[in-house]
């Protein structure tokens, strides 16, 4: 299949090469992945799109020269992959996740030559641009979309590992429901884990039976499980009002039931877009090194995915003013939840 | 001549080593037939070449004057040839009936046929006399039930020729007479029986022929009745031996060991002794003996602290060490030759060199604030095997690798050489050779020469009478009696052993006396 | 004189299983359309490549040196401890909170964050220890649950001494086992002096189970606890202190990543793996502390290098988990290869 | 408090149906005397090859599909299991490392299958799958009903069938007495002529295909795809709850269905409104804190078979 095509030129691996590095360009860009892989359907996949997309329209081969990527299986390659990449001479890299954070730092410091990018993490040094999302405003857009929708007043998040990133989207999905309707409470849990399916249906099962009817998920693969709960209450009764809300990706494939489909609509994070930008403004001379740069709903970096019906016109309408009022500062979404007593 | 079995010059070798070396042994129809060596001679290895166990590297093997090729058990039993094993071959967590059948379960409709396997026991058993609970699990009965069900697994099968491998070595008196009165029922039913056993009367007193090795070699074949003890064991060992070890008159001296009214329950909650006293002193043997299960182990762990006393007291050179730990009555003065040596009595993966210093290894010289000095263990070692006759490679092979005598003698030499004021040896000399066992004998009364005290616990009336001074008789928990050698004998000791009190037996005795004389051993 | 000899055959049926175990790895890239030699000198290259490899791989080994050793010495004292990872990530905790919270004079401050990782280790391998020898709980159970324990506690702990963090701050340079000369021997790799500590460990194991009475003990109730209670050792106490050890050797393997590696600890998703890895690396290891060695580099090398297939030949990691798999598939069946070399030599010798 | 009955009992008998397959399997092998640390391998096998059949034959199949894929993921993973039984019976491999070897094997071999098949980490999403029901007229007892006979998997009712079933192989058949012989004293059974290695290759095949349907169970129940995490740990939990189980299927059933309980109780009373002070992290670690205080309170050892982990070698002793 793929990648068997490699004529190889490794001299005494000094540097270690791959692909066809027929058209060298002035510049290049690479990522490393953090474990996930960039078929992760979540950060990874969308920061490899972004970095290849841009490629392409330059008309980049994958590979040395061009753009291209390596993957961590492991924490302890973060340092390792950087450096890789920073010794093929790529001029700008991507760390993807904020566990790279001081991966990034270490490298940085050393190949003070080649750019950097943390996805997701801040790292303070003149080569490095730190890209953060404003999670909340998509967490909002979700939770106003939660609020408008149901029918029972009884709307479910369930998060992943109890962290930072997943605290911004608890945050702002809290407060737009409240911004909608605050009398509901949000039943709000954490697996505290992001590979434990079981886990997540069981919490989806319990918030189902207890009335919710949206669930908004954070939670990575334990996601799956919420998916797999609400598939399986539509499919005993077709005419079950049960909703998730996908995360990072747009997770409609995740929803379908026969012709049904129960995802009610995901919350995007444009990690490509970001990656595009960024990727471009160094190309061009004006890498924002040492700056952070946070992508919100007005840089297009956060977005809800489209419901294809799932939500009617008019509720999409109010969403949209909604918005409108987060891009001209009317609403200022917090990052943290309030502490609850 | 009509021969069941005939092994013509069968060898079998273990890597470069010949266990056999072209033995020859041929069975009659309904015949007894004893095989005799010293350990490690080769018989078990032979018998297993017979049972389909191991292949021959040499010879032939015909069964009823065909030649065969037993590549493994299953052949032995289609074959109509039985073992029963010298380490029993039995899975302790089933029942006996489940033990017998398996390999060819009848079943009804798919399921094992539990009832009518078990019915079908019950009449085997009763026809030859096998008195077996068919729904007991193996870890629950005694030996000799153990021993009933392996000769029962051969039965079942149909087996008409059947190989006993030491099958009397952990028996008590009682059960190796039933065994032995079940082989005559057995050959006189027309089977054939092959038994390998150490002890020469039991010899005397079954079997009609003899073949001697040694060193893997058959020396020869012998009619029983044309042989006596002391021929067989100059065959076995290549050198005369004596029976009777002697050894002159004891000289006690102060009590070292004092236990009072002691009181033992087992896991359960049930009494094992109850209220058992007992008192050993410098310079004299006393034996106890008895029948398996009437509380000798209790009373050795409780002695030695392995297990908790309820009541009562252990006393050793008038310390009281009831329920103290191990190690502390230990270091009391007590040396303790256990009764299962690959259980307590070695490290099996452990060295030669290590096992030896088992009972001594936290002392200086063997270590020093935490540090081993194994150089010391090892000389130390060496000192024992050279003194014990412990044939071994050396030092650094693995205790699993010496033969059962050598085990023992190993940790014989161990227990004596830390000098104790008192030596407990239970069963000291099961499943030994005559040479071994003598040996034995020798170092336990040289012991008792030096002003020790020593406690012997066997179940071998012989054994008993010929090594201790005093005799005291262990039943159902307590002692019934103390008597000396010389004022019984076998008859009376075990009415005592079956619950009758000294008093009583001697009263009997009386009138038993006339055929007292004719009892001598051997 | 014999064609081979015992010791050459010893030596031998590991190469040959490791040699197995790439060619099948070869089969199987050959099927999938990867050329094997690329894939191979890829992984060469990934691990003995250039002084910046070789660092990076020594450095992957210490960690596996540790496991490894945690549970090979769990083993020669009659314990399955699967809960080396449990303990490594709370000694990882420990020896990152001590780095970071404390300022104190290098030669203090780094051995004070070792030992608490060893102690922490030590203190999640007693709970399965007392059990055991209490209340006869088998350690496997504990264990495995244990390590979920050890996973969520050491995240919340996470999160409370951040502020709500996902990660503890770095730890003062005076805890570090960072080397700027390891570094720069190796081209700034990041290698750091854990590998030392590591191998401090094989001796001290060494020294423990062969030098010492508590070693003899220890052994002796791995192999049978009646004679060792007959003997007047106190078992439980042995079965405690050999899971307590064993957890500090996992704690130590904690603080390599702590001290050396991350310098710090983030939130954890899931198992570090290497405390499973630890298993094979005992056991391909026999359990012997010069074995452990053996082991750890054979794993942590094909780990490490295997990273550079993907890099340098196009080659799926997946691959390379497969042919690791196969290598370690190979070398637990040395047996057959012995016997195949004994057959040999015994033909060669018949001639 | 019903309600929360009603909660807990279907999630704790969903969430232990795949443990309970594979833990029985577990029983199969350890019973025979051959270790199996490469469940979670075996399960990871049977996960994939479940997802992997049911996107290609939910087309042609239909609702049949997912059954189907139980069947083709337990010979998959019997298959699988076999290498284990060659290095560990015949090779006489330490049997801890090649399940370790197995359970990387099995990851490696799934993902890189995925790769190469998908061309991305997971598989797509299964339509087709195990479907719940309600059993007609039970479902309409008052309180059992609802509990235990409303919307259950197909799969669930299988998994303690399976367990009443390995329980009657195990104790009632001419196999199971042999299995038990060989787990227990090997020589013995030989004596006997019974075939160690025969009985030994049956168990751990039999424990793969096991594994298999366990994984198989999980991943068309709770993930509906597959990829690297989900398989993740529940492999040793099953080892777990085998050993829990003290090598007894119905042991091992119970101890799979306490697992589930923990896990559901803690989920259920995290939402109590008197309990929401506290930090989540206590019910995240609850199940496996109950699980050790369950243990700790099953007094006496539990009785592994006597040889488990040794190979046979004829004439040894
Ligand atoms: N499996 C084996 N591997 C290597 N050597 C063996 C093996 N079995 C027996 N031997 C050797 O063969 C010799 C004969 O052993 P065997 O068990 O037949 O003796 P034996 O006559 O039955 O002794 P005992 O009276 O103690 O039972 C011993 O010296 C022993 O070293
Ligand atoms: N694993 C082994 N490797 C090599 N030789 C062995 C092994 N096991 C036993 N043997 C040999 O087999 C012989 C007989 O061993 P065994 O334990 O049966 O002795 P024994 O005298 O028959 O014991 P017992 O007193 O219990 O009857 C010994 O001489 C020993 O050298
Ligand atoms: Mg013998
Ligand atoms: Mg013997």
């Amino acid at each position: 299949a793929c990648g068997s095509n490699d004529k190889d030129n490794n001299d005494a691996g000094e540097k270690p090469a791959a692909g066809n590095d027929t058209e060298k360009s002035e510049f290049s860009i690479a990522m490393v992945t953090d474990v996930g892989g960039v078929d992760d359907k979540s950060f990874n996949q969308s920061a490899w799109k972004g970095v290849k997309e841009f490629g392409e329209e330059q008309g980049w081969a994958k590979g040395t020269g061009g753009f291209d990527y390596l993957q961590s299986t492991d924490p302890a390659d973060y340092t390792t992959n950087l450096n890789n990449l920073a010794r093929r001479d790529f001029n700008l890299i991507f760390g993807v996740g904020f566990l790279m954070e001081d991966a990034i730092a270490d490298i940085a410091a050393q190949q003070k030559d080649t750019e950097f990018a943390i996805i997701d993490g801040e790292v303070d040094a003149p080569n490095v641009t730190s890209i953060l999302f404003k999670e909340q405003e998509g967490g909002y857009l979700a939770g106003v979309a939660a609020a408008l929708m149901t029918k029972s007043d009884k709307i479910g998040f369930i998060g992943g590992m109890d962290i930072p990133v997943i605290e911004r989207f608890e945050a702002g999905f809290l407060a737009g429901v409240a911004a909608v309707k605050p009398e509901i409470k949000v039943d709000t849990k954490y697996t505290g884990a992001f590979d434990k399916a079981e886990l997540g249906k069981a919490e989806a099962s319990r918030m189902y039976s207890s009335g919710v009817d949206i669930i908004f998920h954070a939670a990575g693969g334990t996601g799956n499980g919420v998916f797999s709960e609400a598939k399986e209450r539509k499919q005993a009764d077709k005419d079950a009002y049960v909703w998730v809300i996908g995360v990072d990706s747009d997770q409609y494939d995740e929803g379908k039931v026969g012709d049904d489909n129960i995802t009610l609509t995901s919350m995007l994070k444009r990690v490509d877009v970001a990656v595009k930008d960024i990727a471009q403004q160094s190309m061009d001379g004006k890498f924002p090194g040492g700056e952070t740069k946070v992508y919100g709903l007005h840089d297009n970096g956060v977005s809800l995915a489209d419901s294809r019906g799932a939500i009617p016109q008019d509720v999409l309408d109010q969403i949209d003013e909604y918005a409108q009022k987060i891009a001209d500062g009317e609403v200022e979404v917090p990052e943290f939840v309030e502490k609850k007593k | 001549m009509d021969y069941v079995i005939e092994m013509l010059d069968v060898s079998k070798k273990f890597g470069n080593f010949y266990a056999n070396d072209r033995i020859t042994l041929q069975l009659e129809k309904g015949e007894i037939h004893a095989l005799l060596g010293e350990n490690g001679a080769g018989k078990s290895t032979l018998m297993n070449v017979l049972f389909g166990l191991y292949q021959p590297d040499g010879g032939e093997i015909r069964v009823r004057g065909e030649k065969v090729a037993i590549t493994d058990p299953n052949v032995a039993n289609d074959l109509g040839i039985g073992m029963v094993h010298q380490h029993f071959m039995l899975v302790e967590n089933l029942t006996v009936t489940e033990n017998i059948i398996l390999g060819s379960e009848p079943t009804k409709s798919g399921m094992l046929n539990i009832k009518d396997s078990a019915k079908k026991v019950a009449e085997i058993s009763k026809a030859y006399g096998l008195d077996v609970d068919p729904h007991a699990k193996i870890e629950d009965i005694s030996v000799g039930m153990q021993q009933r069900v392996e000769i029962l697994k051969t039965l079942y099968r149909g087996a008409d020729i059947l190989i006993f491998d030491e099958p009397t070595a952990s028996l008590t008196p009682q059960e190796i007479e039933e065994l032995l009165n079940i082989m005559r029922k057995l050959v006189a039913e027309g089977k054939s029986i092959i038994i390998i056993t150490h002890k020469l009367q039991e010899i005397m007193s079954v079997s009609n022929k003899v073949t001697v090795i040694r060193k893997g070699k058959g020396i020869g074949t012998v009619i029983t009745a044309e042989t006596n003890p002391e021929e067989l064991a100059t065959l076995m060992v290549g050198r005369q031996v004596t029976f009777k070890t002697e050894k002159g008159p004891s000289n006690p001296t102060e009590e070292v060991l004092k236990v009072e009214d002691l009181v033992v329950n087992d896991y359960r909650g049930v009494a094992k002794l109850k209220g058992l006293n007992l008192s050993v002193r410098r310079g004299e043997i006393v034996g106890i003996a008895g029948i398996d299960g009437n509380g000798q182990s209790e009373l050795i762990e409780a002695i030695t602290g392995l297990t908790k006393v309820k009541s009562g007291k252990v006393l050793i050179n008038s310390v009281d060490v009831t329920n103290k730990k191990p190690r502390k009555i230990t270091e009391t003065g007590i040396g303790h030759i256990p009764q299962d040596r690959h259980k307590h009595g070695l490290i099996l993966d452990f060295s030669v060199g290590y096992n030896a210093a088992l009972q001594s290894y936290y002392h200086e010289p063997f270590s020093k604030k935490g540090i081993m000095n194994y150089k010391e263990v090892n000389e130390k070692a060496k000192s024992l095997i050279e003194e014990f006759d412990v044939r071994t490679q050396g030092v650094d092979e693995l205790a699993r690798a010496l033969s059962g005598g050598n085990q023992q003698k190993l940790i014989i030499g161990r227990e004596i050489l830390r000098n104790p004021d008192l030596l407990i040896a239970a069963l000291p000399t099961r499943g030994l050779d005559v040479g071994a066992i003598e040996f034995i004998h020798r170092r336990l009364i040289e012991q008792r020469d030096s002003g020790k005290a020593v406690l012997l616990i066997t179940f071998e009336l012989d054994e008993v009478m010929n090594v201790s001074d005093r005799i005291s008789v262990i039943y159902d928990g307590t002692i019934v009696g103390t008597v000396t050698p010389q004022e019984t004998n076998e008859q009376a000791l075990g009415l005592m052993m079956a619950g009758h009190s000294k008093d009583a037996v001697s009263k009997e005795q009386i009138a038993a006396r006339k055929d007292g004389d004719e009892h001598h051993v051997e | 004189m014999n064609i081979m000899s015992n010791k050459m055959i010893n030596i031998l049926v590991p190469v040959i299983s490791i040699i197995l175990g790439l060619l099948v790895g070869a089969v199987v890239m050959l099927i999938s359309d990867y050329n094997p030699v690329t894939g191979y000198i890829a992984l060469w290259n990934g691990i003995f490549g250039d002084s910046y490899v070789i660092g990076e791989t020594i450095r992957q080994i210490s960690p596996y040196i540790l496991a490894g050793l945690a549970v090979a010495f769990a083993f020669r004292t009659g314990l399955f401890n699967i809960g080396v990872e449990g303990q490594l990530i709370v000694g990882w905790f420990a020896a990152a909170y001590v780095g970071m919270a404390f300022e104190l004079p290098k030669i203090i401050h780094l051995p004070l964050a070792l030992l608490a990782a060893a102690v922490a280790g030590a203190l999640w391998g007693l709970i399965p220890g007392i059990l055991k020898a209490t209340l006869k709980v088998h350690e496997v159970i504990v264990t495995i649950m244990m390590n979920y324990i050890a996973l969520h506690v050491v995240n919340a702990l996470i999160k409370t001494i951040s502020g709500g963090g996902f990660k503890t701050e770095r730890i003062h340079e005076t805890a570090s086992l960072r080397s700027e000369f390891l570094s720069n021997l190796t081209d700034y790799s990041t290698l750091h002096y854990g590998i030392f500590v590591a191998l401090a460990m094989v001796v001290v194991m060494w020294f423990v189970l062969e030098k010492t009475k508590s070693g003899y003990e220890l052994k002796s109730v791995g192999f049978n606890e009646n004679a060792s209670q007959y003997a007047g050792m106190n078992v439980n106490k042995n079965i405690i202190l050999a899971m307590v050890i064993s957890g500090a050797f996992a704690g130590l393997g904690g603080a390599m990543e702590a001290l050396g590696t991350f310098g710090n600890m983030s939130s954890m998703g899931g198992f570090t793996g290497i405390g499973f890895d630890g298993i094979a690396v005992a056991l391909l290891g026999a359990n012997t502390p010069l074995g452990v060695i053996f082991g750890a580099t054979l794993f942590g090398s094909l780990k490490y290098g295997a990273n550079n297939m993907p890099n340098a030949a196009g080659i799926p990691v997946e691959i390379v988990s497969i042919i690791i798999a196969l290598v370690i598939f190979f070398v637990a069946c040395g047996y057959i290869i012995r016997i195949g070399l004994i057959r040999l030599r015994n033909k060669k010798e018949a001639k | 408090m019903l309600d929360v009955l009603y909660f807990i009992v279907p999630i704790t008998i969903a969430s232990a149906a795949p443990l309970i397959f594979t833990a029985i399997g577990g029983v199969f092998s350890e019973r025979s005397g051959v270790i199996n640390i490469g469940l979670e391998g075996l399960m990871v096998m049977g996960a994939f090859i479940g997802i992997l059949f049911n996107l290609f034959f939910a087309e042609s199949l239909g609702a049949w599909t997912p059954w189907i894929a139980l069947l083709v993921a337990m010979l998959v993973s019997a298959l699988f299991a076999t290498l284990h039984a060659v290095a560990s019976i015949s090779f006489r491999a330490d049997q801890v490392v090649s399940g370790v070897a197995i359970n990387m094997l099995g990851l490696a071999i799934a993902l890189f299958s995925v790769k190469m098949i998908f061309g991305k980490g997971q598989t797509d999403f299964i339509q087709e799958k195990i479907p719940r029901f309600n059993i007609p007229y039970l479902q309409d007892i008052p309180i059992i009903g609802p509990m235990f006979f409303k919307l259950v998997y197909g799969s669930s009712i299988i998994a303690i069938a399976v367990a009443f079933i390995a329980w009657f192989v195990i104790y009632k058949t001419p196999f199971g007495l042999r299995l038990r012989s060989v787990g227990e004293h090997p020589m013995a059974a030989d004596t006997m002529g019974i075939k160690v290695t025969k009985i030994r290759y049956i168990a751990v095949i039999i424990s793969g295909g096991l594994a298999g349907i366990g994984g198989a169970v999980y991943s068309q129940t709770i993930t509906n795809d597959f990829g690297h995490a989900t398989i993740n740990g529940q492999g040793f939990m099953a080892l777990a709850a085998m050993i829990f189980g003290k090598w007894h299927p119905l042991g091992a059933m119970g101890a799979a269905l306490f697992f589930g309980f923990a896990q559901a109780l803690a989920i259920s009373s995290s939402s109590i409104k008197i309990l929401a002070d506290i930090p989540a992290v206590y019910f995240h670690i609850f199940p496996y804190v109950l699980t050790i205080l369950a243990l700790a309170g099953f007094l006496g050892k539990s009785s592994a078979p006597k040889s488990l982990g040794n190979p046979y070698i004829k004439g040894n002793r």
